[in-house]
């Protein structure tokens, strides 16, 4: 059996390095290792049972492991211990898509491209450890290694305000970290854990009494919860994604978000039972007022990217919900919706970028009529918005379908407000829509052409996945299932 | 040695590590810091002496050799403390410390 | 059978109208073949699924596992409602090759409607509620976007948006009634139940009305909700201020989506659920109360609109009234036969509008007149129309609508709560016949254009003209085939249904001859006021004139709504915004601030004096002994002594 | 005791001295070629370096070793009172000691060969370091103030060598004074223990635990102790002077202060309070309780060191947040650094004391990088100002790269060894459980805080544009009249190397970090259940 994961591990270190040098062939590096990362991302899919047909064998752990002992003295043994289940494999899957659709999207980028594109990869790499780390350090290695190059990428490449964005990001994102980080130690050191390993970890934590269980999880939960960003520890996330450079909000909505649910159900909800369980009210209550929150802000903002973001909020609050179910179809949904969200908010803020390249501005306000002269852009803005207000035969759907009935099953009528508020996102989609895309033509467009090839092939190919995993969501869901999930099918 | 108390002879040694040390604080010039410094090091010494005498577990170095090593000490000290101060006189013309306050904040 | 789905589906992705022509007309083979076929073998039921989405059984979860599927289902309803949707399809397709030569955005529009077809066959075939609920709002987006399809005009964008927006209202109660509904049948029923089965519908003698508990209150809201979804898509009470608006896509989509087909699917969702969910006695009262009372009250509406597109969408509105009512008072196919009349009449009375549009480039009847001068075909196709719609034998309206009355009469009996229901819509039947020949005098007879600026009047093209003549010839003969026994087994291929007796050979003949009277009343009164060119113009300070203010205003329900979505929630989200700014984010702001501060400050006690930093070395002695001297006993005594 | 067998454990401190005579001897012969005098001290810091490594059981080293094993990490006779023991922490020290020598040594033969104060600087160098070498293996509380004074009578000429900057001159002067002031505060401290216990050995005191006579001698004294010692540990508020001295101070000896000399203070505070922080019981039920009371030791201790650890890298961490000076900006780091490390005695436990060697060690290789490569870029004309530096690491590859890693390293940026060391370190505080979590937390935050003017430094020399080159070309020698050019653009081949070895082990140890904490953390353990 290759050593898969640190073959991928290896390309994508080597791809960095390589585009840091590569000077203004950069982005042919950086597509390269995208392809190189792509291709063996599918391969480490192919092997998994469960992919791409009905497989109902159910692995009982994780696949692809490696172990090797890293720090090992009397009272601390860290091992690079890395390997992938269901869950982590549809992240994986994620951020090699989102990588290439990246890579691609910023084929113009001109303002130091070896720079940038590095940083891309930089970004992913870090994103990929963190989804394949089965060690507290490891993890919390590859988690920490995500915010440098993101911070870098707001602050160099971002908008004009992108200083105190970046720092905002780090300082926000940071402080989150730390707390994750005491906590996550606190779980090896309070349980007796025998290693940072997470199968050590995950044996050990029973020990814990549940009021200890209960702290632990709590400190966990908002290190993560930052990430997510949930109400009220989001106000970092408008902030950046509107100074961000696309491919750095693309990244961060897709990727960094997700860093957050999936440390959640791996390391917390996973791993310390009876702390979620003391901890779901206070999920709950965090969740709807995320939900709600998202949903109204979204409505009150007149640029296109605070929208997105704000929206994010949203969605990110239905998966903290279905994750807080704690049932196996909330938590398929969750990770269902993490997939899906990634993919269309990744297109979404493309979108918002394009917007930004060709009219010079975001504000929905002072937008209009843009069909008629960018058709193809305002597709991609049509297609990401239905989707993301959760279009049937789009990706959403089956994620969005499945958390409302697992709300429905776990909470009864308190389904009722993600679903209201299912009516405000289609109202603030279909509002921008209609002011921006429709209606008289208002904005100057700085380039009268339609969204560069490279712009509208990297939106293409998340329009084309947002219509592939609607359809045939089963592509997914098969792998996801084969996790070893406790109270999930199989274990 | 009973004739002194401790808490007697703890008050003298206080007093003169007391002088020393507010001579630190107070004095401007450079020369009298330095005498403030032996002051107080003086104390540090009486106390080892007077310790010497007392009744507890004795091992090791005699408070008597500590004394005359620190005597030596404090020998040294000045003389890299006067090196010092003759170098900063002859470039600032002054051995006032207050008057040496280029590097702050 | 899934090939006429398949089909169409492939037909989205071809340019060009004579490919989705084509296409469609594919599908129209197919889909009449396949009723054909289901008319010639009553009782036999056709189902071809697959597994979507599969989660294996787990303990504590679902025991049976958990699976969405996605299948077709082939039984008299399906079937008759596949009728409908091809046959209306292929012939709105085939006017839109001439209504909308000269608009750009042509690829747009073809790709659009036949996406909305496959979309449109897919829930008409669905054989599971979470399909039915996919493709329900699949046709809701493609009305977006064809409502919105002269997005350069405001009205048409914001139309669009509000057309969703409402019907989006319906589908979240529609969705929350397929999650109570699934809160009962999750694990009962056929096949392990919903979880495992994927919602699917099962034929049978109801699968699920006898299990223990049906009839409980959780079944009732679900039926309501299901009720709200209907009276989403459907343009129901209170959820009916969409459709009018809707008006502003290019009228062939109002023929074929806000006429015949999408709006027609609540009522289908309703037949459906009552096939196969059950409804109880409570739900059926609302859904009665609900369809009755639309039918009066958009009618009313239809009465007062200067827009020739705006009265046909009341009446639509009205006609899915009569629909509602049928299902809720238990006649399921009985709606159903009055939604396939209904489809062809007001098709035909729509693309006979359009033609008039088309021709003079307006929808204000006021300006009209005369018309039938020059479009003597078109004149003839809307006076058809109208005659069906009025309920006027034999065209095909008459049968129909007079089934529904029947069916609901002979249940009055032991339905007296039906009763104001049933006379609401028994008066609506006078108000049709009104409104329609209203704006058919208005239009067509008369000298001339009373607006003397628009331009000559002219026929349409063949690929118009022979929709019209098609439709026309359905509109007089489609309420007959219920006289074809191929056509009575589609009718009555669900008769072993519970709730859908064979009414329509029991109509009274009595109850037929007062409504027909009505009908007849409403034409002449019409006539008296607007015919041959007349204005009735009602003085200003007629006592009916507030009355008349109110429905012009549509009761006033659009401005409350505009109220509640725009001012109301837009206000609260921008007080959100403002919180969140100064707020929460504010907190974040003012910890940085701290931290400067401090820094600032702190820097300056580096004096450079050296005796201050002397001091400070005093100055921390000092701290130590007081932690030493003093948190060390404290410290004890919170130790206890250890 | 033969001779030999008493000057073998001693062979690292008798190369070093046999170095120093020969650089001073050379000097009075007039012989001061830098590449010579520097030479030397190079070549007896490593042959030092080599000797303790292999005392310390490295097994390619093994011929050097003159410490048998057997008389590493024993316990003395009962009663007995020995000034000094060989302890594989100690060993461990030493060798972060000569390490840090080596760098300052190594980088700093490239200064103009001519300079005339060089010999002395390598004389004193080496001095201190001897004074160094001594701290480690000292078991007397008298014998170690007296070693640490070794090394700040050196320290203080090494500030002033130079004798012609009125900075550096201003430098010394506070540091004397200040130095002064905190010796005579530590020997008032050991003498009033030497009250209490009857005796300065420290395997005794710790063995007496909280039986004494008169507890608040022992407090009071300690609490001179902790005072006088943090002067060398720059703990806030005895720190003041550190960041005027390493301003003033000509750069390699800031580098030496910052990176060598400071960790004796550490080492010393490790040494003296393992004692009272172990201590179990009250003490003061009797005798000079001050309120007639008594005292928790160990405990009091412990949170004392603990506050004054959380106050230390707060105050550090804040005040470089907006310093516009790179030295002292890099002094208030240091600062702050200082308070992490004190965080291990804080807990005491033998993970906790490993974590911040560990820490140490890491800090030696950063922070005297960081200032190395502030002598490199004074060197090549950079001025003082943060904002001098705008895209130096553009134009100065092997400076931006070295000195990006140091700041990485020091913000415990991933993948470097600072990151190791810091987690570790709070893995420890975790592990040790109680309030010294809320320790992890401090530090923790703290480091997210030092991020900031880190991130700056690298935001400086990366993004900003370099300003327009004033008169001299970049690259070149500022001042026609100045020295001439050292190879390398002015960097010179010894700094150049030094700077190299140091970021390529903060890279090595930062992917690897088993290589050095597994020896750390023996000795750690030794050093917790044997003693000093």
């Amino acid at each position: 059996m290759l050593p898969l994961i640190s073959i991928v591990l290896a390309t994508l270190l080597l791809g960095t390095v390589g585009t840091f040098l590569a000077g203004s062939r950069a982005r042919w590096v950086a597509l390269g290792t995208s392809a190189v990362f792509l291709a063996e991302v599918a391969l480490l899919l192919a092997s998994y049972p469960g992919w791409p047909g009905y497989s109902s064998s159910l692995v009982p752990g994780f696949s692809d492991t490696e172990t090797y002992s890293w720090i090992s003295v009397a009272w601390l043994h860290v091992d690079y211990a890395v390997g992938v289940d269901g869950i982590s494999l549809i992240f994986i899957l994620l951020t090699a898509i989102l990588q290439v659709a990246t890579v691609v999207y910023s084929w113009g980028e001109t303002h130091r491209p070896a720079g940038y594109f590095g940083l891309v990869l930089l970004t992913c790499l870090g994103c990929f450890g963190v989804f394949v780390a089965l060690d507290v350090l490891l993890f919390f290695l590859f988690w920490e290694a995500v915010l440098v190059p993101m911070f870098f990428l707001i602050g160099y490449w971002g908008g004009p305000n992108r200083r105190y964005a970046a720092l905002k990001f780090f300082i926000y994102t940071h402080v989150a970290s730390i707390v994750m980080l005491v906590g996550l130690l606190a779980l090896v050191f309070y349980s007796g854990a025998t290693s940072l390993d997470f199968s050590a970890v995950y044996a050990a934590a029973g020990n814990l009494a549940p009021v200890v269980q209960t702290f632990l999880f709590l400190a966990l939960f908002f290190g993560f919860a930052v990430k997510f960003p949930v109400v009220p520890f989001h106000t970092w996330l408008p902030d950046a994604h509107v100074e961000a450079p696309t491919g750095g909000s693309v990244l961060l909505a897709g990727l960094l978000l997700k860093l957050g649910g999936y440390g959640l159900i791996r390391w917390a909800v996973e791993v310390l039972p009876h702390g979620f369980h003391s901890a779901q009210p206070l999920l709950f209550l965090i969740a709807f007022i995320t939900i709600v929150w998202g949903s109204v802000l979204s409505l009150a903002q007149r640029d296109l990217k605070r929208l997105v973001a704000y929206s994010s909020i949203n969605h990110m609050g239905i998966v903290l919900l279905a994750i807080a179910l704690d049932s196996s179809l909330g938590l398929l949904a969750a990770v269902l919706l993490m997939f899906a969200h990634g993919i269309v908010s990744g297109l979404l803020f493309m979108a918002s970028g394009s917007v930004h390249h060709q009219y010079g501005t975001r504000d929905i306000s002072s937008l209009g009529g843009i069909t008629p002269s960018a058709p193809a852009l305002s597709t991609m803005i049509m297609a990401g918005s239905l989707a993301s207000l959760g279009l049937p035969a789009l990706i959403s759907f089956p994620a969005e379908f499945t958390a409302f009935l697992a709300t429905w099953n776990g909470l009864g009528y308190w389904v009722l407000i993600p679903l209201v508020v299912l009516v405000v996102t289609a109202g603030f989609y279909l509002w921008m829509m209609q002011r921006m895309l429709f209606g008289e033509k208002k904005g100057v467009p700085l380039d009268v052409h339609d969204v560069p090839w490279y712009e509208g092939a990297g939106m293409g190919l998340l329009v084309a996945l947002t219509v592939l995993f609607g359809i045939l969501p089963s592509l997914l869901v098969n792998v996801i299932v084969n996790s070893p999930i406790r109270g999930w099918p199989g274990t | 040695m009973t004739d002194l108390s401790l808490p007697g002879f703890l008050a003298l040694s206080a007093a003169l590590f007391g002088i020393g040390v507010f001579g630190i604080l107070t004095r401007r010039n450079f020369i009298l810091l330095l005498i403030s410094i032996e002051i107080a090091m003086n104390a540090v010494i009486l106390n080892f002496v007077y310790f010497a005498a007392f009744p507890a577990g004795t091992s090791g170095l005699s408070g008597q050799s500590i004394a005359v090593v620190l005597v030596g000490f404090a020998a040294t000290e000045v003389a890299v403390g006067l090196a010092i101060v003759l170098a900063l006189n002859r470039l600032k013309g002054t051995i006032n410390v207050a008057r040496a306050t280029e590097l702050k904040e | 059978m899934i090939v006429g789905f398949a089909g169409t589906r492939l037909g989205r992705l071809e340019w060009g109208g004579w490919v989705a022509v084509a296409f469609s007309a594919a599908a129209m083979v197919l889909g009449v073949l396949i009723a054909v076929g289901e008319a010639m073998s009553p009782g036999t039921y056709t189902n071809v699924q697959f597994t979507w989405l599969h989660l294996a059984p787990a303990p504590g979860a679902f025991p049976n596992g958990f699976s969405l599927v996605m299948g077709t289902l082939v039984d008299p309803l399906s079937s008759l409602m596949l009728v409908v949707v091809t046959v209306v399809g292929f012939l709105v397709m085939l006017y839109s090759i001439g209504y909308m030569h000269h608009d750009h955005g042509l690829p747009r529009y073809y790709a659009e409607l036949s996406l909305f077809l496959a979309s449109m066959t897919g829930l008409v075939l669905a054989n599971n509620l979470l399909e039915f609920f996919l493709f329900w709002e699949l046709v809701g987006v493609c009305s977006y976007f064809l409502i919105g399809f002269y997005y350069e005009k405001p009205s048409a964008a914001s139309a669009a948006k509000e057309a969703f927006l409402v019907t989006r209202v319906g589908d979240v109660l529609f969705l929350l009634g397929i999650f109570l509904y699934f809160s009962v049948y999750a694990t009962a029923g056929p096949n392990g139940g919903w979880a495992a089965n994927g919602f699917v519908f099962v034929h049978g003698a109801s699968p699920f009305l006898p299990l223990p508990g049906a009839n409980t209150p959780t079944l009732t809201i679900a039926g309501l909700l299901i009720l709200g979804g209907a009276a989403g898509k459907s343009a129901q009470f209170p959820l009916h201020v969409w459709l009018p608006d809707a008006m502003e896509g290019p009228t062939t989509v109002s023929a074929l989506i806000h006429a015949a087909t999408m709006v027609a699917a609540g009522v289908y969702l309703l037949a459906v659920a009552s096939v196969f969910l059950g409804f109880t006695p409570t739900d059926q009262l609302a859904i009665v109360a609900v369809g009755g009372f639309t039918a009066f009250f958009a009618a009313t509406m239809a009465v007062v609109h200067p827009d020739i597109k705006r009265v046909i969408a009341y009446s639509t509105i009205s006609q899915l009234g009569y629909m509602v009512l049928a299902i809720g008072a238990g006649f399921a196919m009985v709606g159903l036969y009055h939604l396939f009349t209904h489809a062809f009449f007001k098709a035909l009375l729509f693309l006979a509008a359009g033609s008039v549009i088309h021709a003079v480039g307006t929808q204000d009847l006021f300006k009209m007149g005369g018309l039938k001068k020059h479009m003597r075909l078109t004149a003839a196709a809307f006076a058809i129309g109208g005659l069906a719609l009025a309920g006027i034998p034999p065209f095909a309206g008459f049968w129909s609508k007079d089934d529904i009355l029947g069916s609901v009469y002979s249940v009055l009996g032991t339905h007296p709560d039906y009763w104001p229901f049933f006379l609401l819509a028994f008066a609506a039947v006078f108000l049709t016949a009104y409104y329609i020949f209203r704006a058919w005098f208005l239009a067509f007879s008369g000298d001339g254009p009373r607006d003397p600026s628009l331009p000559t009047p002219h026929e349409g093209p063949w690929v118009m003209q022979v929709p019209l003549v098609v439709l026309s010839a359905m509109a007089v003969v489609a309420g007959l085939f219920v006289f074809f026994p191929g056509f009575q087994n589609l009718l009555l291929g669900g008769a072993g249904l519970p709730g859908i007796p064979p009414t329509f050979t029991t109509t009274d003949l009595a109850l037929s001859a007062v409504s027909v009277g009505l009908g007849a009343g409403g034409i002449g009164l019409a006539w008296s006021l607007w015919g041959n060119g007349r204005v009735f113009v009602l003085s200003e300070t007629s006592a009916i004139q507030p009355v008349r203010r109110l429905l012009l205003n549509r009761y006033y329900f659009k401005v409350g709504y505009d109220w509640i979505g725009l001012r109301a929630v837009y206000t609260i989200s921008r007080a959100a915004d403002f919180f969140d700014r100064f707020v929460i984010d504010g907190a974040v702001r003012g910890l940085e601030r701290i931290f400067a501060a401090g820094s600032n400050r702190l820097r300056s006690i580096q004096t450079g004096l050296v005796s201050d930093y002397a001091a400070y070395v005093v100055g921390g002695l000092l701290a130590l002994f007081v932690m030493l001297l003093i948190v060390g006993p404290y410290l004890l005594a919170r130790l206890g002594g250890s | 005791m033969s001779v030999s067998s008493f000057a073998g454990p001693f062979v690292p401190e008798l190369v070093l001295l046999a170095g120093t005579l020969l650089i001073f001897l050379l000097d009075v012969l007039k012989v001061r070629r830098i590449e010579l005098t520097g030479g030397i001290a190079v070549a007896a810091t490593l042959a030092a370096l080599g000797v303790v490594v292999a005392d310390l059981g490295f097994a390619p080293l093994a011929f050097l070793a003159t410490v048998p094993a057997s008389q590493i990490d024993v316990a003395p006779a009962a009663g007995a009172a020995p000034l000094f023991a060989f302890t594989s922490f100690g060993l461990v020290f030493q060798a972060i000691f000569l390490l840090a020598t080596f760098f300052v040594a190594l980088a700093s033969v490239s200064r103009p060969s001519d300079e005339r104060g060089a010999p002395i600087f390598y004389g004193l160098l080496l001095l201190a370091t001897i004074g160094m070498l001594l701290v480690a293996i000292a078991s007397d509380l008298i014998f170690l103030l007296l070693a640490i004074e070794v090394v700040s009578i050196a320290s203080y000429l090494l500030v002033a060598y130079t004798r012609k900057d009125v900075r550096g001159l201003e430098a010394a002067m506070k540091f004397f004074v200040i130095g002064a002031l905190s010796t005579v505060l530590s020997f008032f401290g050991a003498s009033l223990l030497f009250g209490a216990y009857g005796t300065t050995n420290l395997y005794l005191i710790r063995a007496a635990g909280t039986a004494v006579g008169y507890p608040v001698l022992v407090l009071l004294g300690y609490g001179f102790l902790i005072a006088g010692l943090a002067f060398k540990v720059t703990l806030v508020p005895f720190h003041a002077w550190a960041v005027d001295v390493y301003d003033g101070a000509p750069d390699d000896v800031s580098a030496f202060l910052a990176g060598g000399t400071k960790k004796i203070g550490v080492f010393a505070f490790f040494l003296v309070f393992l004692g009272p922080v172990l201590a179990v019981g009250a003490v003061g039920s009797s005798g000079y309780g001050l309120f007639g009371g008594s005292v928790a030791l160990g405990a009091s201790f412990q949170i004392t060191l603990g506050a004054l650890a959380v106050v230390t890298m707060t105050v550090g961490n804040v005040l470089a947040l907006l310093q516009k000076e790179m030295k002292r900006m890099l002094a208030y780091s240091s600062i702050s650094q200082a308070g992490y490390m004190l965080i291990g005695i804080a807990i005491g436990t033998a993970p906790a004391l490993g974590g911040a060697t560990l820490q140490v060690f890491a800090h030696v290789l950063m922070k005297t990088g960081a200032f190395l490569v502030v002598g490199a870029a004074a060197a090549i004309g950079v001025g003082p100002l943060i904002d001098d530096w705008r895209g130096l690491g553009l134009k100065r590859p092997l400076l931006g790269v070295s000195f990006a890693l140091m700041l990485l390293s020091l913000a415990g940026v991933p993948l470097t060894i600072g990151f190791v060391s810091k987690f570790v370190l709070f893995s420890a505080a975790v592990d040790a459980q109680g309030w010294f979590i809320w320790l992890a937390v401090a530090g923790l935050l703290n480091s997210a805080l030092s991020v900031f003017y880190y991130a700056r430094v690298l935001k400086v020399m990366f993004f900003d544009a370099a300003p327009a080159p004033a008169g001299a070309p970049a690259g070149s020698v500022v001042g026609g009249a100045g020295p001439p050019a050292l190879p390398l653009g002015g960097i010179g081949y010894g700094r150049a190397a030094s700077l190299a070895i140091i970021a390529a082990l903060i890279v090595a140890f930062g992917i690897y970090p088993q290589a050095v904490l597994g020896a750390i953390q023996s000795a750690a353990y030794h050093f917790v259940t044997v003693g000093a």
